[in-house]
């Protein structure tokens, strides 16, 4: 493969690398939620690789979409044109989210604990917050209903990877747990970040280190860990992207470089 | 508790999923298991249960909104020990002979009957689909049927009303069958099904189901659902088979497609109300019949022509493009 | 009006009279929820007349129809060609019949008490009974949801307007309260027979004789009647059909005599 | 409690339903009213949120599952004081000034907000659109949403768990706006409203209101709804009033009419966060428009342009007729 016109020997971008470890994660899952922006981009290579016959859901209720061009946001105009299925929210989130038929959910999150509990409501005290965010969306659905979620953080810092959540909007499966209800799902077990991949089985695990990104060390991710953060026993280094993965992402994903950045 | 991992769906399943009736049923439905045969009059998936009883399924709990024609069979074939309904009745053309046989005289044997309303049951596959469980209704208050339903309990609200008093609400509980079979005018390859004219609660129905079936009067290429999205009923992940049968809702109709044998709902009514000629149409028309094509080859070109429907499209909508 | 050629000097069945009584108390109503035969006669042709944007509503989810033909049953396939809207299961038994949009809805039974409350379970013991009828199906739910309820009963006779009912299936506001609940409708406050007419204010009230057709005596009413029927204390005797009801029953609503008998 | 009384509808209210704009904000919308404003990402009522704007509305609550920028303008016009949202941000384009200010440093007021997620906003609705006390749904366990909402409640279970416990299941109570408004492709004079593409939350909003606005890229003959039944989302029982209003969803979109102005969105961070450019704005957009059609003209055709979208018609289905 050498001499490749398409550029594939060129630097590998953390929105690649991301995005490929992400799309390696879902090999043989069947249905995503996926909002947009890098889930976009890992599960479009997952369908060319690992996952092919994977469906994408979306929180705005389309089912097997197959747009004419890269999505800008979940609601985008071409994932409705050719889609298999539109559905309403009620149908959305009922039927098919808390029916039980997402098997990988992706969230984001501005803070995350080790027990994979996300804040996405505020910076501060809710009642009087330093920073007002979004809040949950479906966020607090897709955690309580998916079999797992992966969550993807470009920056990997003290503050978002937090000992102590300023508020817990979307809780895991040990804190529904500690409220008496019995989760669904195993909440999150893959947080995939600049630096490494952190995982966990499910309630009454942590978040550890499984796999250092090639030339980051576990020092550099303990330090920009908010907690004390465990590592595997058997610590991996992430296999770098193939040529392969590159080229697809590259030529077929996100040609124009929308979420490439 | 189902989950998506039971499904035969997804990556690498899409292939298998179309498949013939007597394949769908033995795969499917086995003794012992809660069986939904959903459809509101329109679209009832006569000819599943037509393979059922020819596959001599037992000790099976079926669950219908309205049991009609296709139940009163299989009772008679002997495949229902349970009943789970809200109305049982020969629509409005009379009575299910053989139904009230079984309830009324226990004969041949006793029928087991959990009895609810329409939206009583509606609830019960609303709240299977959404994992809830219970759902609550403003039905019931002051009916004897909870007291011959220990299902329909009663949930105290947790707000106050508006006079500021505590308010009451009876639930019912969640449905799941074992697998849900629907009739529907269309699907593609991978399970996308698209249904117009009555909708019923097939689409609860089947994503209640652990297992779902659907049978269809058209098998389509994928473009044809891809250019209508918002008519998928039934999106593929809740599918896992689909059997192309045409004519496979007779006696009732499929929009667009042949319309309702009122005839044959009139003379239900007495065919059923002897055990002899009842189980005597069975030997002919299921029995007799090696699968659905043999019952509508049987009924012949002529009793079709009867049945057809002229046409009337419902003129397209623009979904647009990216320019 | 003299030498009408359409028939309307023919004498008045009882199907006519119980159609045109019922499509008169219509007046000014906007929603009604109905079942095949005599309360298709009586909304078709109070559409003609007194109510002429009646919405009729049926079971089986469609919403201002607009048949070709009679129709047959509550889910013929003349009902949905043309119609205004059709809609789900849940969406017609939750949104539009329990959030309250049907202004009357028509119910039949094999037995009412003086309360308005309805059997269509059993005749004799739920458990082993001598007749097993159809049940509900929606009964219990437009008792409970509708703002009143019409019961058109071509047979007035004490098994069938019964002292003490073998089984209630649909209650009225009485049992509902008694049950503890808050009913949101007023339940029967209208039953229309081959005898005369029966009416009731709402929670609190019993059944009383209101009206009896020409020829008719309130003995005959009140021996044909199960319970001790009192009558109210300005007794009417039904306006017979006008020949313009007549004519529009006749000639535009049932031509073909299918629900004319 | 809301009933079918409180309707304007019906009988010789059809030709009345039909307004303009103008005329139906100032009917349905009073000082101190809960307004929903509904539409995922799609067909978001911009045009109506403006005129509130316009009419100088004063106290309102306001629900809204996306808070986004029309939300944030109604906020900097002074016409909310308590929102009901699950998600507060300018999609994902960035933040909402005027609603950031508000909520983080009460400027130039304060805002109370009930803060939900999604499907507990969509269980508001249902509960709302089918008169039920509360509604179910397996969120909020362990989060800390409840200790901020005492909205969101617990409910025990009457039906044991699969393993014999006991379950206890959060619930939302349901929400009655004084009215709704959504914005659809097209409606007939009578209400009923075809919507396609994205169907969101629309019809539930519409019947969990006391009063229901449609707003529509087009006003069609009645013959144009009555080819597809199962296209109408929003029958005409439910609906008060139907106002004309080409491209009043923007920056929004309308399937098959018009794409999103995303151009639009990214920019409103940059507005929103100065809050006098956002007055200015205002005045310049809002204020400095009559109505909808001054605002559209004042975009102008060259910018229309660029949001056109081309051809995907749907493809017609059959439903037959009776020969």
């Amino acid at each position: 493969m050498s001499g490749d016109p398409t550029g594939s020997t060129r630097p590998v971008t953390s929105s690649e690398l991301l995005s490929v470890v992400a799309a390696r994660e879902l090999a043989g899952r069947r249905t995503v939620f996926a909002g947009i922006g890098l889930p976009t981009l890992a599960t479009e290579l997952a369908r060319l690789t690992v996952a092919p016959g994977l469906e994408v859901v979306y929180e705005s209720g389309v089912c097997g979409a197959h747009p004419s061009h890269l999505p800008e946001t979940i609601a985008d105009a071409v994932l409705i044109t050719g889609a298999e299925a539109v559905v309403s929210m009620a149908t959305l989130f009922g039927s098919v989210l808390q029916g039980g038929h997402i098997d990988v959910g992706f969230l984001g999150a501005a803070q995350i604990d080790r027990w994979g509990n996300l804040n996405t409501s505020v910076i501060g005290e809710w009642e009087s917050p330093s920073v007002r965010l979004p809040g949950s969306g479906g966020a607090v659905e897709v955690m309580a209903n998916a079999r797992e979620v992966f969550v993807v953080m470009r920056r990997h810092t003290p503050r978002s990877f937090a000992d102590v959540l300023d508020f817990c909007t979307t809780p895991g499966p040990d804190r529904a747990l500690a409220d008496g209800i019995r989760p669904l799902g195993a909440g999150v077990t893959r947080v995939i970040t600049e630096l490494g991949v952190l995982a966990r089985a499910g309630a009454g695990d942590e978040l550890r280190l499984v796999a250092v990104h090639p030339g980051v060390s576990v020092e550099q991710v303990r330090a920009a860990t908010g907690w004390e953060l465990k590592t595997a026993d058997r610590l991996a280094t992430t296999d770098p992207p193939t040529s392969a993965e590159l080229r697809l992402l590259r030529d077929d994903v996100d040609p124009n470089r929308v979420y490439l950045r | 508790m189902r989950g998506a991992v039971e499904r035969t769906a997804g990556a690498g399943g899409v292939a298998g999923k179309v498949m013939p009736m007597r394949e769908a049923v033995a795969a499917f439905v086995h003794d012992g298991d809660t069986v939904s045969l959903e459809g509101f009059t329109h679209l009832i998936p006569t000819a599943a249960g037509h393979e059922i009883i020819r596959q001599g399924r037992r000790d099976l709990t079926v669950v219908r909104m309205t049991a009609d024609i296709v139940v009163d069979q299989m009772l008679a074939a002997g495949c229902v020990t349970r009943l789970v309904s809200s109305f049982v009745g020969n629509s409005s053309a009379g009575s299910l002979g053989e139904l009230r046989r079984r309830i009324e005289h226990a004969d041949p044997e006793p029928l087991a009957f959990e009895e609810y309303s329409h939206y009583g049951m509606v609830c019960r596959y609303v709240a299977g689909a959404q994992r809830l469980p219970f759902h609550p209704l403003r039905s019931y208050a002051g009916s004897d049927l909870p007291s011959v339903n220990p299902g329909i309990r009663k949930v105290t609200s947790p707000y106050p009303a508006a006079d500021g008093s505590t308010e009451e609400i009876y639930v019912v509980p969640p449905v799941h069958p074992d697998v849900t079979f629907i009739h529907a005018q269309r699907a593609d390859r991978r399970g996308n099904t698209q249904i117009w004219g009555l909708t019923g609660v097939q689409a609860e129905a089947v994503y209640a189901a652990r297992k779902a079936v659907v049978v269809v009067e058209e098998l389509v290429a994928d473009e044809v659902i891809r250019a209508d999205p918002n008519r998928t009923l039934v999106p593929a992940h809740a599918v896992d088979a689909v059997v192309l049968c045409p004519r496979g809702a007779h006696p009732s109709f499929a929009q667009g497609y042949y319309d309702r044998d009122n005839a044959f709902y009139r003379a239900w009514s007495a065919i059923s109300k002897d055990p002899v000629r009842l189980r005597g149409w069975l030997e002919e028309w299921v029995y007799g019949t090696a699968d659905h094509a043999a019952y509508v080859a049987k009924l012949g070109e002529e009793f079709w022509a009867g049945l057809a429907v002229g046409e009337a499209p419902s003129g397209p909508v623009d979904y647009g493009r990216r320019l």
